[in-house]
């Protein structure tokens, strides 16, 4: 195994971690990052086999700068429908029975 | 391809609704005005798009000058055109309506979303680059989570964050799929992708991620947990913008996808796809069913109108890519009936403060416009002549005839059966003499006109439909095989 | 004969939209503008009639009326006036005309009435799409859009028992829908055409395929046989007597049920073929079932002391009479069916004039509340002896003459059963029949009438008399002048002529 | 979610990560992707840095619809700012005042030569933008009125130019006979700089906005 493989087996953990929290969590934001944390698993795995050969593909790294400025952005939103969540139900979870 | 007139760009469908979006978050008034005459503006690019694609077929537009695999490429054929015109269509109806909705405040808030929302939506039919549609997925999901949260109520921001969430993950998942995609091929480009050999437990993997997140997006059933909240707490032009375009989003890459990059794939999972539409049709009617708010019946609906696209899945795979028209043909009609259907929804309960469907009768007899707006859109969501809903689904029972594949076919006659329950849930209320209580709000005439506009365009697709299907024919873009010979 | 080929092609499109356009701005109009809303109607009423004798003079001349239009690829939406479809226009035509009179006489100062006129202008357009349909596509169309538009005149009191009635009227016919879409998709599927052929276009299919047709033909005609009132599929029609006169008529006689025997009609006759029907075997069974009706409705209708559900029951067993005319495979015995579909029409909606008028003069509703009333209401009374007399049979009313040839057809094809049918129906036509005559006529009044209004000019409103006058005089004439060209038993021969003995 | 439902929830994921890295392994080595064209385009793009030239130029779309998301991000959160407590900092530390005092004119220099560098070397418009974002939020937490007092109505205008310059690049180069954003050779190098600069200073004021302020701008004045 290469270490660009190696990384992208990281990556592909880092989705997994997170897309384990996404699901067991309840609060909002342990799940928002949960989210960042997939985010960042599959930039990993743009970048990492990007390097697969000695020269190194510029194109995935950047792919992953425009990824990262949009989950910079729906990060924010999401904090922000957050704390308006929690101000308008007094709780940052989603209550099953959360619509109506 | 460069004598292609400045006027009628692609480009242009990006860039007007952008800075229409930008004007009216800078404008202090007048935003409405600016709102609607960009959407106006929209429609006519389209119809001037269209009549050059019909002119000279399909083309593309290769931003920055570099072509594919390095640079990106717009595509516009008849598949595409056609998303665009029925975007542009509605999107004119909500706009109409939305100008008199809104109250000031709401309304700065409103435009600036709602116009980007176009412009994402827009750019996304354009795509053929796996990553670009990535980008413009953000947008669109981004844009109607913002939407379905600017109300304001404790509702919509439930609702609107589980569709965060989702649409988030939707679109890692996707994304996920296009970097196993990159790396097999060295390209995102939809076509070029699709001409490559990719190793099949790549591309079955890729294909897997991508295809859930976007029915995480489209709300196909059991995905479909997040839409019935959403859909029915936004405000009523924000619905019919859900609705009846944003779930079709998705569903459009999917096809794309289908055709252009994962044909033999796709046909393996059609029959999966087809019972999950199958009962999508059947679970979203019943639970419609047993609504007692109107907008919640409304978009319990759309999960169960989502459903035939999926459902006619297996009849593509079977060898039938004249399947594709009826679908495109399902779609458009669902579009412009849920949108007449929300809008007139949002009626009522703008001019009663309610919208639970027992006590519907003091309210409908006064608003004989959006009653009509309500029985035209459900003459098409039912399935009966002559409206678009009944030209689609007539072709996919033909198609599952002559295939002899009877469950599709029990299931879409069904599923009219139970959306005429749903309907007439609705409807009837009409028809019966309720005492009024209290003083109603009055609503404005374009509210009432709109709604009824686009349901008449759900009828007249029944007429239209042979047009829609040679349009949708343009450039080939269902024709296995078919490839850059334009 | 040569005509004009733009005039031809115009002349089908001017009849839809002769009711059409009117009923499209009489929804618009306000509530109060009566006499604009009663303008248009008239209007609309005349010009179709108008529009109808051209096509008549022409069709009997052999011109040919048509217009298409690509609905789905390679199913075209046709509009095509023969000598069938004009035997039905023609009934509907006129009888529009006069229900439309009788309907601006009897919801005068009630509320919805835009509403109202708007979907009978509606219904009534369904009607004459129903009958120049030229391919199956079109008449289901059309078919759908009459269910539509009469659902919101079966609920138009609405009250919860009309709205129980309309629900009970849209589980039939949404259901009956749903048969017939998928009777025709299938046929498609197997023909590759869905248009209306004399001899049918079914008859060429290769012999494996007589299993899957004669599943159509049964698909086909449950989806018909629910507005045809077809004995199990007739519970609807009862319920929705609560529905205004003007909307019975509308029901009974003009446009719903008629709807569904013509195209029973038109299913046996174009899409199968008579003879080939025959051979697949499926028209005795339908020949039992239409006597089953007939005799299950009159038995049904002795026992109703409510005046318009003995009528409603008494429509689901003579509405079959066409069925049963058709089913019976011979020349004579389609005459019949198909002249009863013009004289049933005449008849019934004389009946049911009539009960609107006791119902809105003097508020009798009951047959046992009738004592008498022929005093009180001779004008009407009479029009009623003379529709219910024609129903038993008795010569020389309009029913004689399609039982006569319904005999007549019996004994050709050797189905002598039949008259034991006809016979016991006629007697027990007679038995619910002649005791509200007898009531009515030589029976003393009890006492006062339950809600007696009183008109200075006749015994009810002229609005309201005029037109049952009118349609019993015509099916007094369509029996004594059977005989006169252009009758309907002369139409109706010519349609047996040309659809099924022509070569 | 109860426990057994956990570790099952579990397992279906190690399951599928597993199936997922067998995966990545059969990916194929397809000799560094794009890479040869890219550095065959390079001299055409205007910049010495391939990075730079795909997200400037080759995928200079992505870019713009990039800054089209972030815009979205503000207008969205700016239609859920009503009524939102702010969180109420202590902002009176002597040490973060002493420290920001210092960083923040460091951390412009900073993202100038971030922007600068990123023609040739790592760098760029939106490393630049997240510095100076970065320093703005610094300010904020010692002193939250900070923007409002100063520099409120520029930074408003601020939002906007960087979607509006790449848009406007875009459709002149269309004007000149172009593709959409297809920069005429000789001026790419400065095109990309211009639009970069703008970007930059955008990318900086609505991250800001996003993370520190509260986003009441525009049509509310």
């Amino acid at each position: 195994m290469t270490p660009a493989q190696l990384y992208a087996l990281v990556g592909i953990g880092l989705f997994f971690v997170g897309l384990y929290a996404l699901g067991v969590r309840r609060h909002l934001l342990p799940r928002i990052l949960a989210l960042n944390i997939m985010g960042s698993g599959v930039f990993v795995v743009l970048v990492a086999l990007a390097r697969r050969s000695s020269e190194v593909d510029p194109v995935p790294h950047a792919m992953v700068i425009t990824g990262i400025v949009v989950a910079v952005s729906a990060t924010a939103l999401a904090l922000r429908l957050m704390l308006r969540v929690a101000h308008a139900t007094g709780s940052a979870q989603l209550t099953d029975t959360g619509d109506d | 391809m460069s004598i292609v007139s400045p006027l009628v760009q692609p480009v242009l469908l990006i860039a007007l609704p952008l800075v229409g979006s930008i004007m009216a978050f800078l404008l202090s008034s007048r935003r409405a005005t600016v709102g609607v005459a960009v959407v106006a503006g929209n429609l006519g690019l389209v119809g001037g798009l269209i009549g050059r694609l019909c002119a000279t077929g399909p083309w593309q537009h290769s931003v920055g000058g570099w072509g594919a695999p390095l640079g990106i490429d717009l595509y516009l054929d008849g598949l595409s055109a056609t998303m665009l015109a029925m975007t542009a269509l509605v999107s004119l109806g909500i706009s109409a309506y939305s100008a008199a909705y809104f109250s000031a405040t709401a309304a700065r808030h409103f435009w600036p979303l709602w116009l980007l929302l176009l412009a994402a939506m827009n750019a996304l039919f354009l795509s053929r680059d796996l990553f670009n549609l990535y980008v413009t997925l953000e947008l669109v999901g981004i844009a109607a989570v913002a939407l379905t949260a600017m109300r304001g109520q404790r509702d919509a921001l439930v609702a609107a964050m589980r569709y965060l969430l989702t649409t988030l993950l939707g679109s890692m998942s996707y994304l996920l799929g296009v970097a196993l995609l990159y790396h097999s091929v060295g390209s995102v480009d939809m076509v070029l992708i699709g001409e490559t050999p990719v190793p099949p437990p790549v591309a079955a993997a890729a294909f897997a991620l991508m295809a859930v997140g976007l029915l995480l997006k489209t709300a196909l059933f059991p995905f479909h947990f997040w839409l019935p909240g959403a859909h029915s707490s936004a405000s009523a032009p924000v619905s019919a913008a859900l609705s009846a375009l944003v779930v079709k989003v998705g569903f459009y890459i999917l096809l794309r996808l289908w055709i252009e990059v994962f044909p033999a794939l796709a046909d393996e999972i059609a029959g999966l796809l087809g019972f999950l539409g199958g009962v999508a049709v059947l679970w979203g009617s019943l639970q419609a069913i047993l609504q007692q708010r109107a907008k919640m019946l409304v978009a319990y609906s759309t999960v169960a109108q989502l459903g035939y696209f999926f459902l006619a899945l297996p009849l593509v795979a079977a060898g039938g890519s004249r399947v594709w028209g009826a679908i495109v043909l399902l779609v458009l009609a669902h579009a412009l009936a849920k949108a007449a259907m929300f809008m007139a929804a949002g009626n009522l309960l703008a001019f009663a403060g309610h919208d639970r469907i027992r006590d519907l009768d003091r309210v409908v007899q006064r608003m004989p416009l959006t009653a009509a707006a309500l029985g035209l859109a459900g003459v098409s969501i039912m399935g009966l002549p002559p409206s678009g809903g009944f030209s689609g689904k007539w072709l996919l029972l033909q198609a599952s005839l002559e295939q002899g594949n009877w469950p599709i076919a029990l299931v879409l006659l069904l599923g009219g059966v139970l959306a005429a329950v749903y309907v007439f849930k609705l409807l009837e209320h009409i028809f019966t003499s309720g005492t009024p209580t209290g003083e109603p709000r009055a609503v404005a005439r374009t509210m009432e006109w709109a709604p009824l506009m686009l349901a008449i365009g759900a009828i007249a697709l029944g007429f239209l439909t042979t047009t829609v299907l040679d349009l949708l024919a343009v450039g080939e873009p269902f024709v296995p095989g078919r490839r850059d010979d334009y | 004969m040569i005509i004009n080929p733009a005039f031809s092609a115009t002349l089908p499109v001017a009849l839809v939209a002769s009711s059409l356009l009117p009923g499209l701005i009489i929804f618009a109009l306000a509530e109060e503008s009566v006499r604009l809303r009663t303008a248009l109607n008239l209007l609309g009423a005349l010009s179709k009639l108008l529009l109808v004798a051209l096509m008549l003079w022409g069709v009997y001349h052999e011109a040919a009326f048509e217009t298409r239009f690509e609905l789905l690829p390679g199913l075209p939406l046709v509009l095509r006036a023969d000598a069938l479809s004009l035997l039905f226009i023609t009934l509907s035509a006129q009888l529009w005309f006069l229900t439309t009179i009788y309907a601006v006489g009897y919801l005068e100062g009630s509320p919805h009435r835009s509403r109202f006129f708007g979907f009978f202008s509606l219904c009534v357009t369904a009607t004459v799409g129903v009958a120049m349909a030229g391919n199956l596509l079109t008449f289901i169309l059309f078919y759908e859009m009459l269910t539509l538009s009469t659902y919101p005149l079966v609920v138009h009191r609405g009250t919860a028992v009309a709205r129980r009635a309309g629900e009970a009227y849209l589980l039939y016919t949404v259901l009956g829908g749903v048969l017939l879409l998928l009777g025709a998709v299938w046929l498609y599927t197997l023909t590759g055409t869905l248009a209306f052929r004399p001899q049918g276009v079914v008859g060429d299919l290769d012999a494996r395929h007589h299993t899957s047709l004669i599943i159509i033909f049964v698909l086909l005609i449950g989806g018909l046989g629910v507005k045809a009132a077809l004995l199990p599929l007739h519970g609807w029609l009862p319920k929705a007597m609560v529905a205004p006169a003007p909307v019975s008529a509308l029901l009974h006689a003009v446009a719903v049920v008629k709807a569904g025997a013509f195209g029973i009609v038109r299913v046996v006759y174009d899409i199968f073929g008579i003879q080939f029907a025959a051979t697949l075997g499926v028209m005795m069974p339908l020949a039992w079932l239409a006597s089953a009706t007939i005799i299950y409705g009159s038995v049904r209708a002795l026992f109703q002391d409510d005046l318009k559900r003995r009528l409603a029951y008494s429509t689901v067993s003579q509405v079959s009479y066409i069925a049963l005319g058709v089913a019976l495979v011979g020349p004579l015995a389609s005459v019949g069916g198909l002249v009863h579909l013009v004289h049933q029409g005449l008849m019934k909606i004389t009946l049911f004039f009539c009960a609107g008028n006791l119902a809105e003069t003097l508020g009798i509703h009951k047959i046992s509340e009738m004592n008498g009333v022929a005093r009180r209401m001779p004008w009407t009374m009479t029009a009623f002896t003379v529709a219910s007399l024609g129903m038993i049979g008795v010569p020389p009313i309009a029913g004689f003459i399609s039982k006569w040839y319904l005999s007549l057809g019996a004994m050709e094809v050797g189905a002598d059963w039949v008259l034991l049918v006809l016979a016991g129906s006629s007697a027990l036509n007679a038995l619910y029949f002649l005791p509200i005559l007898y009531r009515a006529w030589f029976l003393e009044p009890a006492g006062d009438w339950p809600q007696e209004r009183h008109y200075p000019r006749a015994e009810t409103s002229l609005a309201l008399l005029i037109p049952p006058v009118i349609t019993a005089t015509l099916a007094l004439a369509a029996g004594l002048l059977a005989s006169v060209p252009a009758s309907p038993q002369e139409w109706a021969k010519l349609v047996v002529l040309r659809e099924f003995l022509d070569p | 979610m109860t426990g057994m439902l956990r570790w099952a929830f579990a397992g279906l994921l190690a399951l599928l990560a597993v199936g997922l890295v067998s995966v990545v392994l059969q990916i194929p080595e397809i000799g560094g992707g794009l890479r040869s064209q890219v550095m065959a385009q390079l001299p055409e793009s205007g910049v010495d840095h391939a990075v730079t030239a795909v997200l400037l130029n080759f995928r200079g779309y992505d870019t713009f619809l990039e800054l089209v998301v972030l815009l979205l991000a503000l207008f969205g959160a700016w239609g859920l700012s009503d009524s939102i407590d702010e969180a109420q900092l202590d902002t009176d530390i002597a040490v973060l005042t002493e420290l920001v005092a210092f960083l923040v004119p460091v951390l412009i220099l900073v993202a100038a030569y971030l922007l600068w560098v990123g023609a040739y070397s790592p760098g760029g418009a939106f490393q630049g933008g997240a510095v100076l974002a970065g320093a703005g939020v610094l300010l904020s937490l010692c002193d939250p009125g900070w923007r409002s007092r100063r520099i409120e109505r520029t930074a408003e205008l601020l939002l906007v130019p960087g979607v509006l310059v790449f848009l406007l690049v875009g459709l002149g180069s269309m004007l000149l006979g172009g593709q959409f954003l297809e920069y005429p050779k000789d001026i790419a190098g400065s095109l990309i700089l211009l639009i970069e600069a703008f970007a930059m200073l955008s990318i900086a004021v609505t991250l800001h906005t996003l993370f520190a302020g509260t986003p009441r701008v525009g049509g509310d004045r």
